[in-house]
Formats: C-alpha cells, structure tokens, sequence
C-alpha cells in the first residue's frame, strides 16, 4: 500500500526501514523547509527513527563558478549563498581579498560596514522569528515581524540600492557612500524596534503552547555541538564560546562594547532565546556607532585589475547563522586558483539527525526552525 | 411583528390548500432541503471572507479588497474558480471512497443544521431529543476525514487522519460534559427547553462560575473537534502539507472547506444557544422596561449576532496561537480538560439540587 | 502540594494566551496601524530610493547623443555576460580618420542581477542604473535589450 | 523615480500596453436596438480565476524572500485575493517560480506543475528562473530558464525583483487569463481583447 515516491527511488538506499516503520519525504518542496530541503525520515506512528537530509536541489557550483571571476566579481555571487545575511558573506570576501593585497580599508569603510552588518542581522533574525512561528503554526508573527524587516529594508535600499542583494562592499571599501537620511532612518528604526520588542514576547515567548512545543525539544549537548562542528546561535544556545566577534575579531569588532549571547539549555528554547538576545545586542551596536560615523573616505585606492599575491588566505566572520569562512588559494592571476566557503548551515543541519531522533513530527518542525537553514548556504 | 413562524405556518396553510397534505409535506421538505443548501452556501462565502478580513487585521494588512465592493466577492471569486477547476482523483487512490468522502463531511455538517433554531419558533426540527442528536451526529464527522486521509494513498493524508480520529475521539468526551453542565441546570435535552430556561438571563450569567468554566471548556473542544488551529493538527500546514485533504483538488476540496466552516458555524450556534439562549433577546431580571427594548429587536439577530461573536473568538485564537503537538494536544484532554469537566459537572449538579442559580 | 501546582499552571497558562489574544485584539481594532501599501493605487505617490537599482540605462541628451564611446569596460566588468556591445567604425566627415563606436550596445535583463559592476567601470558615466521595476513581460526574448537609440552617436569631446 | 519614467502610464507598462475587461462580469450590456444580453459564461470563468490566484508555496532562494515579503503586511497580495498560500500542488493554481532550479530540481519541479490541477500558471521570478541569471555561463549544474522545465506565462527580470514587481507580474497574469489568450497567441502578437 504505501508505495514509495520517485524521488526516494532516485536517492540512494539508505538501508531498510524495519517492520511497520513508514518512510516519508518532507521536502523538497514543503512549507517548513525553508526552500528545497529534502528529508528522508523513517517514521514509527509519529515518532521519528531517523532523518536522512538529502542536499543537492540547489546546488549551484558556486565555489567552481567563483574561480571563472575576478576579485571584483566574484563577491557578487557570495550574497546569493546566504542570502539573508547577504552583506555579511560579502564583508568575508571582501576582508579575504583585502588581507591579500593587504590594503589598509578606511575607518569610515569599516564602521559603515559593521553598521550594515548589524543591520544585516536584525532583519535575517527578524525574518526567522517570523517563520519559525509560522512553522508552529501561528502566522501572525510573520506579518508582525516584516513590518521592522521592511524599515531595515528601506535603509538597505536608501545606500545599497536593492533590497536583498545588495553587493555594496568592494575589495577596499564600500561602492558609494552613505545616503544623508542613513542615520536618521536608523534612528528611526531603533525607536520603533524599541517600541515593538515587547510584543514578541507576548505574542510568542511567554506563550504557554510555544514554550512547552520548545522547551527540552532538540537538546544538543556542549560536546555534541564541538563534535558536529555547529557554529553561531546553534552553539552558543548550548553554552559554547563561538562568537567569531569575540573569538577572532575582525574589523573594528575589538574596539566595541557588546557581549556574546550565552545560554545553557541547549534545547531549541535556548537558541530561540539566544538570537532574540541577539537582536538587543545588535541594536546596542549600532546605537554605539551610529552618531560617531568617522568622516574620510569611504573606499581605499585599489589597482583596477586585482591581483593577489600567490599563497592561501583565510578568513572567518560571524553570520547570522554562525561562521562563515572563506579559503582562497592564488597562484597569482586576476581569479582565485580555488576558493572553498565553509558554510555554517552545513554543519548545523548534520546535526539535525542527532537533535531530533525519538521525537515527533511536530519536534522535528519546531527545531528545524531554531536552526534557521538557508539552504542555498549549505548546497551553494 | 415580522416573524418566520408566522411567514412558515403561512406557507403551510396555503400548500394545504392547494395540494393537500401529503404533497405539502414532500413540498415542504424540498423548500427546507433548498433553504439549508441556499444557507450553507451562504454562510461558507460569508465565514471564508470574514476569516480573511479578520485575519487581515490582525496581521496589520488590508485583505481582499479589490474584488468587488471592499472585496466583498472574493470568496465568489473563490468558489466559482473551485467548481471549475479540475477535480482528479489521484492513481493509486480508492476511486470510490476517495470521492465520497468530501460529501460525507458535508452531509454531516447539513445533518446538524436541523435541530438549530435560527429565530423564535423557527427551527427545521423541533426534536425532543436535541442534545442528544447533536453530540451523536457532530461525532460523525470523522469519518469523513479518516476515509479522506486513507482512500487518498498519501502518507500526509494518512497522518493527518489518524491524529484527526485520536483527537476528535477525545475531545467529544470533554465537549459533551461540558454541554451537559447546561442540560443538568435545564432538565432537559430539548434544545427548544433549554433556549426557554434562559428567559430571565442567559446560563453564563446565570449559572454561577461552573458555567463559565464550561463554557471555557466547550469552546476549547470545539475548537479542536472542528480541526481548527490551534487544535489544526489534522491539516497542520507546516508539518504534513495539507493534512488529510493533500490530494483532493478543484470542488472535492473545496467541500471540505466549506464543511469546516460550517461546522465552525454549527458548534457556535449551539454554544451560542446553550449558553447565550440562542434566540432570546438579553433579559435582566426585573427590569421590565430594558427587557421591552430588547424584545424589539428581531430574534433571529440575536441569533445570529451570538453565533458570530463566537465564530470571530474562534477565529481570534487561530490567528494568535501557535499550533500543539499531538502529545499535548492528548494531555490537554485527558490530563487538564477531562477531570476539570468532570468536577465542573459534580458542581453544576449540586448548584442544581440546591436551586442556588438566579 | 500538587492541587495547588495544578490550578497555579492552569492559571498561568491561561494568563499567557491572554496576553497574546490582548495583542492581537488590539491590532485587530486599531486599524491605524495597518502598514499596506497599495501598490498599483499608490504608483503616482511611489518614491524609490534613487539608488534603487532596476535596470542599466543609457541616458540621451536632446541631440539623440549618449555618452558610451563602445570601450567595453562595462561588458568585461560584468560577471555574467549580460552586456554585449557591438562596435563599428565611423568615418569622421572633417578628418577622415576611423573612429570606433557603439553599433549595437546589448543589454539582457533576464541575466542582469542588478550588481552595478558596469556602471562603476564606466569612465565616461554612459549607463547608469534606473530605478524602474516593471518589467514583466509574456515572452522571454523581450528581455533583451537595445539601450543605445536607433541614429544615435556619441557626444563631442567624450573620449 | 524620474520624471521621465514617470510619464508611462500604468497600463503602458504592462507587456500587452491595453485595459481588458475588469468589470464584474454578470453585468448587463445594453444594444444598440435595445436588446440586451449578459455577459457570457467565459467571462464569469475567467474573472472568477483571475482573482483567485492561490500560489504553491515553493521557493528555492533569494527570490522565495521577496515573494514572503509580498505575502507579508506591507506589500499584501491578499487584496487580490492570492493569499491562500496552498503548500500542496493539488489546491495551487499559480507556481511562482522564486528562485534558482537546478539539475536536480527540475524533475521535481515539472512533477509539481503535473501534480496541479488544470488550469494553472507559472510565474518565472527573478534572473535565475528566467535564464539561470548570475549562473548562465560558469556553473554546470543550473538549468538555463525554467521555460525548458515548465512552460511559463509571466517573466519578471530583477535579482531580485522587487515585491511590486511581483505584484506587476500578478495584474499581467489576471490581464492574460481575463483575455482568455493562450501563450502561443500572445507571442504571435495577437492583441487581447
């Protein structure tokens, strides 16, 4: 009777299901996967055996397509990998490029790029909120949630001039410089993310079905976090120190007051309490530099060919979803000789199997929302 | 005053006259059957743009508003694209019980309209029995959505089915309890007796706290016996796509659209009957000249404007709530709403004994 | 004691969905603060940032002169091809020197992403960015783009 | 935006630059002679489908974004009546296409576009979905255009487009069913009626 589909067919077979056990896809098109995961789950009544997360419906040879362009363009195609923290994977490349040429990126450059970049995380925190509500089943937070997205929105189009994907920094600096409104909408934003903060809590957090759907659900162990290699929120939910920020700061991220989130519980209540203390961190950031924007250029001289001397680079930055690196390899030319990213969605949903196994559907959904894939980040 | 009763036993009169009995009876039978499909159709258009217009503003949006006047045709829009589209029945699926299905849950719901009394002395059928009715068919209605879930060879479907049935078996029990709490302070299960009963005040103030207490309790069964969120486990979007009705398609699917929100209608109006007094006007006690004014104003708006608070309070919590899981959503029965019920009943029975309601 | 624990967390419990039910009731009567815009009604009121990157446009003056003198930094700066210029040659009338000029400067919208790369390359300022987002069409091929006007040439003096 | 862009007129913008029927069909249309007739059964149909247009909930990447952003309070395809966001093929009438198909999602995507009912639209959002967009020449696992996967109704270029693009795509899709034109005839320039 239950005939498996065509698409579990095609993957490979990832040993029998036992006696009674019901295989189902979720994915790749499903509401709750946030794009084109797919699923394999083995499922006893509505309990979950096990979880085989097939990748590859997005996979897009990002890393092999960077290699066919230059320094210049090749940041372009990094907003599309992460997208919700477009600018942030763009600020890797760009910092990546720079320690290359090793050129010096003026203190306005930098400021306006940690600006951008806190900026950058609010709205994909924003845009998370909102739909992990959605995926347990409450939909107002959604809408709720994109009325501040919107405002960040706004700012990003002012300067950046598009709304998602924006390609604003270059090797060297920012393309244009800031709009004269930027600060003043910022202003603005953070009096009305100051006057709605308190209604995700009473809408979401306190909400009696939402903490018992979330508390104890997909506990992650500190150990199992270290092991599995999971970055960002995902980590510091279970109490390990893993803010790049902090633990490797770049940019102008040394000289700033603000405190890495931590939380021990390491259930998906903890990494949903993390990235809403995030948010507040975030905003506490951008109050600090928003009135002491230096003045000076915005973009250093660069050459109009890039060229970086041969040898490896490395570096890491601190998405909103945890750490993003960036190898390049030169062998001296206008195009790395091979750039590989490591994504932190990757190694978060290695994880999933690990979290979620004994519970049910229902667990799988709510922590699958706490781990906020981006699934074009792990295929790339 | 204008009054159905009077248009109807006037019908009566005049098709006595012109055909005789027996053929005014058949007559009279395809008239009701007409006026329950006229009003299903109705109020599921006017259920599913309300649903959108509420859901709207909560959300901070506008909603439909450009189809017809404010939008007022969308749902129109809505049907008329549903009846045409294609219908498929999917390989694989049992032909006959996959097509049944959808009918069934709307055969159900039509079934409960009957004992409804929409005005004063207006009613389909006035049964002595009527409470007992209403928990025995509102019960059927699982079967339609188990033979949806497994005729339609979908794993999804299957899912959503067998937690529809595990949580409509529960939840009856807690629901019926909680209407029995109005039965026990009536004496009676005739609907039309206990809509009599709240002449002088409705049972939810009258009735001291127990009856809020069931109130509470009816309207959260209710809730889930109608697979609405949070209780929509059966449908449950984000988990199991579609839920029971993933293959249905074009006008199968769009029945059971419909009979979801006419059995939203269907359960308010009962609650709405059994602790609001139905049709009767707000009555205060004493207070001659208020209850005069209130007797003004038509019964079948007092009806209607009861049932729709309701309705809007269950659509209120489905636009603010985040969905259970299916464990708790069985705890919640049987380990908080069951003993409550139960105890709430030991207490309406003893404020019974005692006559110690108003 | 356990009773007391019951009531105290049926209590609570209920207290929370209050205050989510207290919230969503209050959007739901103040209609003030419904944020839509209405997009196809508000298009004469529409203010985009004039950042706002929408398509690459190729200004022209009144004399039917654009400024692009076909060097095709642009289409070498673009990272996907979706800048093709076709250059010829002209003949000065006066000199009777050869001159090279843009014949056809293609433009694919359905490749273009929007990053701005081009117009940063350009030395002269030909193309600039539009903000301008209507542009669905029924057929794909009507995507592609001429943005240099049919009998236009290059200004004077832009080298 | 600028003056001159200013100067096209609403209708002008769209692919087919004219003003179809928008009217509640139903309505009744006097003669010349006074006869009169009611609008026909076509009508009624395709007004009905054009303003219920409930999108599949399917995004593959960045434009999946934008397309939330459209469903979400500031922007609101609700007043169209498009919000009934159906997460399975069966109930959808209109795939959006948001996002980049790739090899290995393209089988999936043509069983989508077969699992829907007839009738049903495909909106292709964004470079990506158009043309493969930013990955048309240097990858090697990126389908060139969806139109080689399903056949699609309505282009939108941008990367990604805005949500009012989006919305501009959605009045040309109910302009096309209200004509009741088929794709082929709209390429070959037939103007809708």
């Amino acid at each position: 009777m239950y005939r498996e589909t065509e698409i579990i067919k095609d993957a490979p077979q990832f040993g029998e299901p036992g006696f009674g056990d019901l295989v189902i896809n979720v994915g790749p098109q499903h509401p709750a996967t946030h794009g084109v995961l797919h699923l394999i789950i083995t499922l006893n009544g509505e309990t979950i055996k096990d979880i085989k997360p097939n990748l590859g419906y997005i996979h897009r040879s990002i890393e092999k397509m960077c290699e066919s362009l230059t320094y210049r363009q090749f940041i372009y195609v990094t907003s599309r990998m992460d997208y919700l923290s477009a600018h942030i994977n763009n600020h890797a490349c760009a910092l990546v490029v720079e320690k290359g040429l090793q050129v010096e990126v003026p203190e306005r450059a930098q400021v306006i790029r940690v600006l951008f970049d806190e900026l950058t995380r609010i709205a994909s925190h924003e845009l998370w909120w909102g739909a992990m509500a959605m995926d347990l089943g409450a939909f107002t937070p959604f809408f709720h949630s994109f009325r501040e997205r919107e405002t960040i929105n706004v700012i990003m189009e002012e300067t950046c001039g598009a709304r998602l994907t924006m390609n604003y920094y270059v090797p060297g600096g920012v393309m244009w410089d800031l709009h004269p409104d930027f600060q003043k909408r910022v202003k603005d934003f953070i009096t009305l993310y100051k006057k709605k903060i308190h209604e995700y809590d009473e809408l979401v957090t306190g909400n009696i079905i939402f903490q018992n759907r979330m508390k104890g659900i997909g506990y992650i162990s500190p150990e199992d976090v270290i092991s599995y290699g999971c970055t960002g929120p995902v980590a510091r939910g279970s109490g390990v120190h893993s803010d790049i920020r902090k633990v490797s700061p770049y940019s102008i991220y040394s000289k700033l007051d603000f405190d890495e989130v931590l939380e021990t519980g390491g259930d998906s209540f903890a990494r949903y309490v993390v990235r809403i203390k995030e948010m507040h961190q975030s905003i506490k950031i951008i109050e600090q530099l928003i009135d002491n924007i230096p003045e000076g250029d915005f973009q250093a001289k660069t050459k109009a060919v890039l060229k970086l001397p041969k040898g490896e680079y490395y570096q890491s930055v601190e998405t909103a979803r945890g750490e993003l690196g960036v190898y390049i390899v030169s062998e001296g030319g206008t195009t790395p000789y091979r750039i590989k990213f490591r994504s932190p969605g990757f190694s978060n949903l290695s994880a999933l199997n690990h979290m979620i196994k004994g519970g049910k559907i229902g667990d799988l959904i709510a922590a699958m929302g706490t781990l906020d894939l981006v699934i074009p980040d792990i295929d790339r | 005053m204008w009054s159905f009763s009077e248009i109807a036993k006037n019908i009566d009169l005049w098709l006595n006259d012109l055909v005789g009995s027996t053929w005014a009876l058949v007559l009279e039978m395809v008239i009701a059957g007409v006026a329950v499909i006229g009003l299903f159709a109705a109020l599921g258009l006017v259920l599913v743009i309300m649903e959108r217009k509420v859901a709207a503003w909560i959300q901070i949006r506008l909603g439909p508003n450009r189809v017809g006047p404010k939008g007022m045709f969308q749902s129109m829009a809505d049907t008329v694209k549903l009846l045409v589209k294609e219908g498929m029945t999917p390989d694989g699926a049992d032909r006959l019980l996959f097509n049944v299905a959808p009918f069934i849950a709307m055969i159900v719901a039509m079934l409960l309209m009957a004992p409804i009394a929409f005005a004063k002395d207006f009613q389909l059928w006035d049964m002595n029995i009527g409470v007992l009715y209403i928990t025995a068919v509102s019960s059927l209605s699982v079967i339609g959505i188990l033979m949806a879930g497994w005729a339609s060879n979908n794993k999804y479907s299957l899912l959503g089915a067998m937690r529809s049935g595990a949580q409509i078996v529960s939840y009856e029990l807690s629901g019926g309890l909680a209407i029995l709490a109005v039965v026990v302070l009536t004496g009676s299960i005739s609907l039309t007796d206990i809509i009599k009963a709240q002449e002088n005040g409705w049972w939810i103030f009258k009735g001291h706290i127990p009856v809020i207490i069931a109130f509470i309790i009816y309207i959260i069964a209710v809730t889930a016996e109608t697979n609405r969120a949070p209780f929509d486990l059966a449908e449950a979007e984000s988990e199991l796509t579609a839920g029971f009705h993933t293959e249905y398609s074009g006008m199968k699917f769009a029945l059971f659209f419909l009979a979801e929100y006419i059995n939203v209608f269907i359960v308010c109006a009962i609650g709405a009957t059994l602790f609001f007094g139905g049709w009767m006007p707000l009555h205060i006690g004493n207070w001659q000249a208020f209850n005069h004014i209130m007797d003004y104003i038509p019964s079948s708006v007092w009806f209607f404007g009861k049932t729709f608070f309701l309705i809007f309070l269950i659509m209120w919590f489905r636009w603010t709530f985040p969905r259970l899981r299916i464990d708790q959503l069985l705890n919640l029965e049987w380990k908080y709403l069951l003993p409550i019920s139960m105890i709430n009943l030991l207490l309406v029975t003893l404020i019974a004994i005692l006559g110690w309601h108003f | 004691m356990f009773i007391k624990d019951y009531i105290k967390d049926i209590a609570s419990a209920l207290k929370s969905l209050a205050t989510g039910m207290k919230m969503t009731g209050y959007y739901f009567t103040h209609h003030k603060e419904i944020i839509t815009e209405q997009y196809p009604d508000n298009r004469d009121t529409l203010v985009l940032a004039e950042r706002f990157k929408g398509e690459v446009v190729m200004p022209h003056d009144e004399n039917n002169e654009h400024a692009c003198t076909g060097c095709t930094s642009c289409e070498l700066a673009c990272p996907n091809g979706s800048i093709k210029i076709i250059t010829k040659f002209d003949v000065d009338a006066e000199t009777g020197k050869r001159k090279k000029a843009i014949d056809t400067w293609v433009y694919h919208l359905d490749l273009c992403t929007m990053c701005g790369l081009c117009v940063e390359a350009c030395p002269t300022n030909a193309i600039k960015m539009a903000p301008t987002f209507e542009h669905s069409v029924f057929d794909r091929n009507k995507l592609v783009k001429k943005l240099n006007e049919d009998g236009s040439k290059v200004r004077a003096g832009v080298e | 935006m600028s003056k001159n862009d200013k100067q096209k007129s609403f209708l002008e913008t769209f692919p087919t630059g004219k003003e179809t029927e928008s009217v509640f069909p139903g309505t009744i249309h006097e003669l010349p002679g006074g006869g009169i007739v009611t609008s026909k059964l076509d009508d009624v149909i395709n007004w009905a489908r054009s303003n219920s247009l409930w999108p599949l909930t399917f995004a593959t990447s960045c434009c999946g974004i934008e397309y939330m952003a459209v469903a979400g309070a500031k922007y609101d395809f609700s007043r169209f009546g498009f919000e009934v966001a159906r997460a399975t093929p069966r109930q959808a009438d209109v795939i959006i296409i948001a996002g980049t198909i790739v090899n290995k999602m393209a089988p999936v995507l043509k069983r989508l576009y077969d699992q829907m009912a007839d009738p049903k639209y495909v909106i292709a959002m964004g470079a990506c979905a158009i043309s493969g967009g930013p990955f048309f020449y240097n990858t090697y696992s990126v389908v060139k255009g969806a139109d080689h996967v399903v056949p699609v109704d309505v282009y939108i270029p941008g990367c990604p487009p805005r949500p009012e693009a989006l919305l501009h795509a959605l009045i040309a899709l109910q302009q096309k069913i209200k004509s009741g034109m088929t794709r082929e005839q709209i390429r070959e320039g037939k103007d809708i009626v």
